[in-house]
């Protein structure tokens, strides 16, 4: 039941979060992340995120291959949306469920963690007064 | 001995493209390759770049085979 | 943007989760507790949650205040469902947004371990041969 | 001085009421009172129990008021 997914569709964290339960475990964490309106006091119009899509796949593949031998969790599920989004939409959703909730809460740290440093996925900020594709490490 | 080469993002901004066919000598390495594309494009050192070849970090020392997808691209910033 | 609240809907993460978003921050963490089909292999048919309300609701505002205390967070919300809950639907769910994702990491952890340890509620398990209220501690 | 005593899940199964009504002597403290209703329901002594006044967990020194809300309850369950 894991999974990990591209998508240009708005994403539902309930819907996503519901699909990692399995019947032995009774929480589930999920980090949502989004587009902030503003990022030091610079007003963010829109974002545009790109995959390099097949290795954004294998690499959040190996993320969750890499969780499950470090962490006691039973399922994970990714989804991250590419293309355009507009403030306030979800960007990221990781759901990690697990028998016990401390692994789950440090397994889905760690994967966001891991997603930011090595999926290789990039966004390009857009504002009133230009653009500018976002370099890792800057956030 | 032929290879595509992927830019993304900020490394296709530089370059103006987004995929390209590069030639290279046989026994040509990851390292050598991405460094013969940072010469062809010097706007590229402007940034800090990573290096995949077919889908996988690159870590200079893998043989570059005819028909491989290399791709050049800025440190990501998903999430 | 706080809220706490005790409903006998069925919760919507999504849209939980959507409302403690400020435009300063860029992700939320959500704690989902649902109903275990399976506890130590004796099979649960429902759940029922009985809360003392009035006082859930100020140790709910205690938590949240002590959350705002102790963490570097921007909103929190607290929704905990009561009467008689299936298998699979969620029962609690806590959102935390906050500027750095570490820190919502740590405030919803603590928030469910805190929650779970003085906020008036109770679950009567239900199972095929018999029910049981379940006492503090045991989960 | 009349008090309305609580009970919730396990304690108001074992009791076999969910609010009571009880006379206590004035100055009566808190831990006195629950004493009292621990000994008026021995068969709350199955459980480990919480007291709460008025909405906020007792700590056995609270000076019960005429219509103050108490409650009897074992440890939590939720979330």
């Amino acid at each position: 039941m894991d999974f990990f997914e591209l998508t240009t569709e708005p994403l539902d964290i309930g819907a996503i979060a519901r699909r990692v339960v399995p019947p032995e475990c009774g929480a589930i964490v999920t980090l949502d992340g989004f587009v902030r309106q503003f990022t030091k006091e610079r007003e963010t119009l829109y974002l545009e995120y790109e995959g390099y899509e097949p290795m954004a796949l294998k690499e959040m593949e190996k993320l969750v291959a890499q969780a499950h031998e470090q962490f006691a969790i039973a399922h994970v599920g990714i989804v991250h949306r590419l293309g355009k989004l507009e403030i306030g939409e979800t960007s990221v959703v990781i759901s990690v469920a697990a028998p016990h909730r401390r692994a789950a809460f440090e397994a889905c740290e760690w994967l966001i963690k891991e997603l930011k440093r090595t999926v290789p996925i990039w966004k390009k900020e857009v504002y009133r007064d230009g653009e500018t594709w976002a370099e890792g490490g800057e956030q | 001995m032929k290879v595509q080469v992927l830019f993304f993002g900020a490394t296709a901004e530089a370059v103006g493209e987004r995929e390209i066919e590069m030639d290279f000598a046989a026994a040509t390495k990851s390292g050598e390759a991405f460094a013969e594309i940072k010469r062809k494009f010097p706007q590229l050192n402007n940034h800090s770049l990573l290096f995949a070849v077919n889908q996988s970090y690159a870590d200079g020392g893998e043989l570059i085979k005819n028909g491989d997808e290399l791709a050049v691209f800025t440190a990501v910033s998903g999430g």
